[in-house]
């Protein structure tokens, strides 16, 4: 039992403890769930000092760290293969980070808490397990896994119209995992294990070019296979016409779990792209690159312009976590070091950034039960210090220097920019409009006239406030400093892009 | 010399004046008439092969059971028809159709 | 063989004429004393047959005793005002066909029989013949028919007794 | 030196951070905290100048720097890069940001965020100079947009009036605009010379790496962002409205540090800037100039007039950059920090002193309104002194140090178009000395305002009363500042700077693009300039006393009815006091445009992409009730079709079974005959 598979599976220890735990002793299940999620934290900040920056670990096993292999199901060659490198590892640490601060953030949720406390375990444990294997039948089992939680979390103790949101969430991601389960099966049929010379589902054999027989030698079969897989992570990142189910969800679904949903996993999807459709299909990623960009700059600008006409201050932000991620799309497509290596940072800075924003919308929410941002005004009187802190958290998802928002967004521009001028231009202009819907939120909500109806709002609690000063401080670190997370993406992503054509 | 064929002919045509008289008459007693009629132009062509075609006569051994049947069969019958009679004091055969569906 | 042959046809003649009467009379009491006639024609042409033994079983038991209970049961269930009411029979037309068609299918047959050409055997006794055979060869059938005789006495009388019905 | 470079600028954001975590708590909110913070930056600046000074050379530079991004062939390396530009850069913003957090501690006492100002101060203070400090444009451009986000807590530092917060969104938005253009002028110098250093990219340039149009868009580009921040023609809106802001603020942002970056940009990368680059740059700043000048003719509320010249001034600047008077440039932005601070921190005085006295008589009006005020020459004798000072400056009258510098441009002007084949440029010296006379006018209209005639409120000019000492001492400083012996030590010449040390230390770079072109971008004969140098000196003299006597002949004197003459020209008049209607302009095309076309595709995503996901899942559930409903008539029916036929059928049998026995007898002999037929044949 590796230290890879103890911090992956802790929650779901966690979770079986709670589950013995009777319903009515609340406090001791919220503790087991504290602890369980911090030791997992514990044990990721650990293997972080361990981790081994030289390694670079894309398609080598030899090269990936914290590895596991074991056969699983002998008879279709699915081995439970687990191992971290500098493209997983950022996300790795990060989920283990936010499920830690959202079981603090759903400390006083109000109804069934043994159930909410234990489904959240389970979604924890498998988003770490998306991140951390390497097989990609057990890449899909956590997959599934996770969604089962997110649908009961959303449609149970979400907002009013929570069963519509659930279930559209279920069903798109559904569809979209159905396309991957397809493209997975074709995978499987058409790539020879080396060793064994039978069928495989190890992605590294996969990532072998030279594996492939059959329906992946040929352009069509490449091509269409790519669309699929594309079309699955598409869903979850989301992509432009994909991304409906986003706001919906959000809106209805509990702060502790918007924090999961934005912050981890919309990353999945872009992970994915880059985990398996870049290595395996590197030509056709080449070929799509330009489609990618635009529909990247799309996101970027389409999901400014509607977080600007929101009344709903969660669908704004949500609008905006789909506004960052076409940065994260832009910088894919481009394939240039500064381009994907902002990408990926960008990934694990909007992680940190809309984790602080929705646990900000938790916090009013929370004391004044509505989310129109109208319906606010003034709260920089009555709320100073949590006023503060907003406008930090909001500062930094407008990409102000300082804060990783900026850096990552300036690296994805500097990457695309020689590739797609054009395109890189057009988005460019993101960053004015992201400036405006920020800033007329920012105005409503907090400056202005105090709204009486707020005048005894109580400022932000400690609880709240120790959600919300890790993550301050990682932003500023990390947007000062960013060096200690890419060095450890740069090797990884470097030599990825040696394997493109 | 008299051939087979013509008691065949005498027995086919007292076999179907029997079969006309069964289904013309409505008098139940009339219908064992033609019964009778039957049986006998049927014992009329046993007798008839055990004579010409058969080496032995067991055409009118056969010819003997029928008659003892007949017999018997003419009983039984009259009994029945005496007790409908009893119950229904006329024993026409087209009334007697409580069988029917 | 005029004489023979004479007096076969009119033998055949008097049984074909007297059965038509029996078929086609309205009175019951008509085809009932025709009846007789029918039989004792039968009864002749067995003795053409040389079948001695049975043109007398056919006088004894037909003539004697089935004849005289038709009679009887004539006699017994018709009241004078019930035959004069109703028509004695069903529609003449059906029943010429079944009994038209059912001639006509036996003649057909009749004039396939191969047998036509052959001469009738001399006349022997066969009475003795009989006894033997019934005796050696036919003894179950005999055995069964004296049971069935005994069971139809017994049902007969059972059906037609009077008196505990009223009771 | 670098040491002392990196403290001066990491001071201010120690007092920031102490501040903004402790600020409630400190002895009298924490305000010494950012005043000792700036202080020991404005010595070690001062420190910086002597050593300068003292080596007086004017190629000097010191610069290091450290790796900061490195993704293997993708690096940023942040380092300093002090130069004679540099230091006098920290000297002026290090003085003026000196004087206004000290000149706060009157002004700002007793407001209720007292605390978070003197945070928002000094960060604001890091932020502009780190700007001045940073060797390379990536580095640059973080400082600029922190920059604008200082700019935009201060200007909304009273965030409970809606204008407040209104115009410190505006002030962001209209800057990001400008970075925006920054970014891509950013890009294109990255992706073709493939680094953001400076000295590097002179050197890049200077080989031709970039060159032509490429060069020009990305001067342009570049000088867009320095229109955002200098509120240059298109995106000077947002200037005015920043006067809702504190004085202090206004004095300190609004008039020496942070719009004079967009200058300072410029001056760092005149060597990159290819001709047409240059004539874009000077077309613009010109318009501006006389643009903005005319606006301020008009206003009624001095810190806007205040504003509208400064935008003017700024003008000045970028045109004297694009023409290639870099020395007067410079200069002029030196001069025109300390004399303008002055007038915004003379105004706000002005105005502290009618705001307490409405408070005493319970009036609530615009404090900032010239119209209630008049006389107030005798009520602060101090504050009307240090006044005339700046407004003499500001109007380039000789013996004050605006005259050196506005003369200076003006005079490089004239040389510019004297140079140019093509008679078209002259209208940048006609701009010049127009927005000249303005000037003039404009200023001392205001000073007749406020400070002659008599008081057109007497209730509230009782009230007045001279400002207390910390207010008035950094007055008096910035009007010494403001002298031209200052600047023009070893030489006491009035009438140039030439002599001085100033011109000794700022040299014009060697433009990178003449170099690469092989000629200068175009030669300017000794004779021709002294010839433009003079005859400039003689109009802008004219000019200026010309203003000064209009703007006494309209208002002191009274000689022409200005009610009257206002009539006449009323459009003009209107025109001009609603500022060329361009806010409403850009409200009714960008920012109404921007919110319908939001709305639309809020609506569009509401309703065509859900409509689509929605309209499936209807069409699928539609699909599921035709398919119940076909299951349950066509199948079934078929089922129950078939069994009704047989009990159909079977009752029609039925009707067979007579009851009449001889029926039967006649079946069955037509059974066996049709058998024995069937057989036969």
């Amino acid at each position: 039992m590796g230290l890879l598979s103890l911090a992956t599976f802790f929650p779901l220890l966690g979770m079986v403890l709670i589950l013995f735990i009777p319903k009515k002793n609340i406090s001791a299940i919220k503790i087991v769930a504290l602890v369980t999620t911090f030791l997992s934290l514990v044990l990721t900040s650990y293997m972080w000092s361990q981790y081994d920056y030289s390694l670079h670990g894309i398609n080598m096993e030899s090269q990936f760290q914290f590895v596991e292999h074991f056969s699983w199901i002998a008879t279709y060659h699915i081995e439970y293969f687990i191992g971290v490198d500098g493209l997983s590892f950022p996300m790795v640490w990060l989920s283990s980070l936010l499920s830690f601060l959202a079981i603090i953030a759903s400390w006083n949720i109000p109804k069934a808490q043994k159930g909410y406390f234990s489904l959240f375990l389970l979604l924890a444990t498998s988003m770490m397990g998306v991140f951390v294997s390497l097989d990609f039948f057990l890449f899909y089992v956590f997959w599934e896994v996770m969604l089962l939680p997110m649908y009961f979390l959303i449609g149970i103790w979400g907002g009013p119209r929570r069963e519509y949101a659930a279930i559209k969430f279920f069903l798109y991601t559904l569809a979209g995992s159905v396309l991957m389960l397809l493209a997975m099966l074709a995978f499987y049929f058409n790539v020879t294990d080396p060793v064994t010379g039978g069928h495989t589902f190890n992605m590294l054999h996969m990532f072998d070019q030279n594996n492939h027989i059959g329906l992946l030698k040929t352009f069509d079969g490449r091509f269409w296979l790519y669309i699929a897989l594309f079309i699955g992570f598409a869903i979850k990142v989301p992509v432009f016409p994909f991304h409906t189910w986003l706001p919906d969800a959000h809106v209805e679904a509990p702060t502790a779990i918007s924090v999961i949903l934005a912050g981890i996993l919309l990353k999945m999807g872009t992970y994915g792209l880059i985990r398996i459709s870049y290595p395996i299909l590197p030509d056709i990623a080449r070929y799509t690159s330009y489609a990618l960009a635009v529909l990247g700059v799309i996101n970027i600008l389409y999901g400014a312009f509607v977080a600007m006409a929101q009344k709903d201050l969660k669908k704004l932000v949500a609008y905006s976590s789909v506004s960052h991620m076409g940065f994260v799309m832009l910088g894919m497509a481009v394939f240039t070091e500064a381009g994907i290596n902002g990408a990926v940072f960008q990934m694990f800075s909007h992680g940190i950034i809309t984790a602080m924003l929705f646990l900000l919308v938790g916090v009013i929410y929370d004391r004044a039960h509505h989310r129109e941002i109208d319906g606010f005004g003034g709260l920089a009187v009555s709320m100073p210090v949590y006023t503060g802190i907003a406008s930090l958290a909001f500062f930094a998802a407008l990409g102000l220097p300082g804060f990783t928002g900026f850096i990552a967004e300036a690296m994805v521009f500097i990457g695309a920019f020689p590739v797609y001028r054009v395109l890189t231009i057009i988005a460019a202009l993101g960053i004015i409009i992201t400036a405006g819907y920020i800033l007329w939120m920012v105005q409503r909500v907090f400056l202005g006239k105090l709204n009486p109806k707020y005048e005894n709002i109580g400022d932000i609690n400690t609880r709240e406030l120790s959600m919300l000063i890790p993550l301050g401080i990682l932003t500023i670190f990390f947007g000062i400093y960013p060096m200690p997370v890419l060095n450890m993406m740069k090797m990884s992503l470097n030599y990825l892009l040696t394997l493109i054509p | 010399m008299i051939q087979l064929n013509s008691f065949l002919i005498i027995s086919a045509i007292v076999f179907s004046l029997g079969l006309f008289t069964v289904i013309y008459k409505k008098n139940a007693v009339g219908i064992l008439m033609g019964v009778e009629l039957i049986l006998n132009s049927v014992n009329l062509n046993f007798i008839a092969f055990s004579k010409y075609v058969d080496v032995h006569i067991n055409g009118q051994l056969v010819a003997i059971f029928i008659i003892v049947l007949a017999a018997a069969e003419a009983a039984i019958a009259l009994a029945i028809i005496l007790n409908i009679y009893r119950d229904r004091a006329n024993i026409d055969v087209t009334q007697l159709d409580e069988m029917k569906h | 063989m005029e004489a023979n042959q004479i007096l076969f046809i009119a033998i055949a003649l008097l049984t074909v004429l007297s059965a038509a009467v029996v078929a086609f009379s309205n009175k019951i009491i008509h085809s009932a004393f025709a009846l007789l006639a029918t039989f004792t024609g039968f009864a002749m042409l067995y003795v053409y047959l040389s079948a001695d033994y049975l043109a007398v079983t056919q006088i004894i038991i037909y003539v004697g005793g089935i004849l005289i209970l038709i009679i009887f049961g004539v006699l017994m269930t018709h009241k004078i005002y019930s035959t004069t009411k109703k028509t004695a029979h069903n529609s003449i037309l059906v029943s010429l066909l079944g009994g038209v068609l059912a001639a006509g299918l036996i003649l057909f047959i009749i004039s396939l029989n191969p047998w036509a050409a052959n001469i009738a055997k001399d006349f022997s006794p066969t009475t003795a013949v009989i006894g033997k055979e019934i005796l050696t060869n036919y003894l179950l059938p005999f055995e069964i028919i004296s049971v069935l005789l005994l069971g139809a006495l017994i049902g007969a009388i059972f059906i037609a007794r009077q008196e505990d019905k009223e009771k | 030196m670098i040491q002392t470079a990196l403290f001066i600028w990491l001071l201010p954001l120690a007092a920031f951070t102490i501040q903004i975590l402790f600020g409630k708590r400190l002895p009298r909110k924490g305000d010494w905290v950012s005043i000792t913070a700036i202080g020991i930056s404005f010595v070690l600046a001062i420190s910086l100048l002597i050593q300068a000074l003292t080596h007086y050379d004017p190629e000097f530079v010191v610069t290091a720097s450290i790796p900061w991004i490195d993704l293997g062939s993708f690096k940023i390396n942040m380092g300093i890069y002090l130069d004679n530009l540099a230091i006098i850069m920290l000297m002026v913003v290090t003085t003026v940001s000196f004087l206004v957090h000290v000149y706060s501690l009157g002004y700002m006492k007793g407001e209720t965020y007292y605390n978070r100002f003197y945070a928002y101060l000094s960060l604001f203070s890091f932020s502009m100079l780190g700007l001045i400090l940073w060797d390379n444009l990536f580095g640059i451009y973080i400082m600029w947009e922190l920059v604008g986000i200082c700019s935009y807590l201060l200007i909304g530092f009273y965030f409970e009036k809606d204008s407040a917060a209104n115009a410190g969104k505006k002030a962001f938005i209209t800057n990001r605009v400008g970075d925006f253009g920054f970014l891509i002028g950013l890009l294109i110098v990255f992706t073709s010379l493939g680094t953001f250093n400076l000295s590097e990219i002179n050197l890049g340039v200077s080989q031709g790496m970039l060159s032509g149009g490429l060069l020009t868009a990305a001067g342009i580009l570049l000088f867009a962002g320095a229109i955002g921040k200098s509120a240059q023609f298109p995106l000077h809106v947002w200037l005015p409205d920043a006067m809702e802001g504190p004085t202090p603020v206004s004095a300190l942002i609004h008039a020496a540090t942070m719009v004079a970056a967009g200058v300072y940009l410029m001056a760092r990368l005149s060597f990159m800037l290819s001709f047409d680059a240059m004539l874009v740059v000077a077309y613009v700043g010109g318009f501006t100039a006389l643009f903005s000048a005319t606006i301020a003719i008009t206003q009624n509320d001095i810190k806007r007039v205040l504003a509208y010249s400064t935008i003017s001034q700024l003008g000045y600047m970028i045109m004297a950059i694009g023409v290639g008077a870099y020395t007067a440039g410079f200069f002029h932005l030196v001069t025109h920090a300390m004399f303008k601070a002055g007038l915004f921190l003379a105004s706000g005085s002005v105005i502290h002193a009618v705001h307490h006295s409405m408070d005493k008589i319970g009036e609530h009006g615009d404090p900032n309104d010239m119209r209630n005020m008049g006389g107030f020459k005798s009520k602060m004798p101090i504050t009307y002194l240090v006044f005339l000072i700046f407004s003499l400056a500001l109007s380039g009258i000789p013996f004050f140090s605006g005259f050196l510098s506005k003369d200076a441009i003006l005079g490089g002007s004239l040389a510019f178009a004297l140079a140019q084949h093509n008679p078209i440029h002259f209208l940048l010296p006609v701009f010049g000395f127009l927005a000249a006379a303005i000037t003039a006018f404009y200023m001392f209209r205001l000073i007749i305002m406020t400070f002659y005639g008599e008081p057109k409120k007497p209730k509230l000019f009782e009230h007045i009363h001279e400002s207390p000492k910390t207010m008035t001492i950094p007055l008096l400083t910035l009007a010494f500042l403001s002298l031209f012996f200052v600047y023009t030590i070893p030489s006491i010449n009035p009438t140039t700077g030439e002599g001085g040390w100033f011109y000794h230390l700022i040299e014009k770079p060697v433009s990178a693009v003449s170099t690469q072109l092989g000629h200068a971008v175009y030669q300017m004969t000794e004779h021709a300039e002294h010839l433009a140098h003079v005859s400039g000196l003689m109009i802008s003299i004219v000019l200026a006393l010309a203003g000064i006597l209009l703007a006494f002949a309209f208002y002191f004197w009274k000689k022409i009815d200005v009610e009257a003459l206002t009539e006449k020209i009323k459009p003009l008049y209107l025109l001009s006091l609603n500022k060329y209607y361009i806010d409403e302009i850009y409200n009714a095309t960008v920012i109404r445009g921007l919110l319908i076309w939001n709305d639309f595709l809020s609506w569009f995503d509401g309703a065509v992409i859900d409509g689509l996901v929605n309209s499936t899942a209807w069409i699928v559930r539609n699909f599921s009730v035709l398919d119940g409903l076909f299951d349950t008539y066509v199948v079934d029916g078929l089922v129950n079709g078939v069994g009704s036929a047989v009990s159909a059928f079977g009752k029609s049998l039925r009707k067979v079974q007579t009851g009449q026995i001889q029926n039967y007898v006649l079946g069955a002999v037509l059974g066996t005959a049709i058998i024995i037929i069937l057989t036969m044949i």
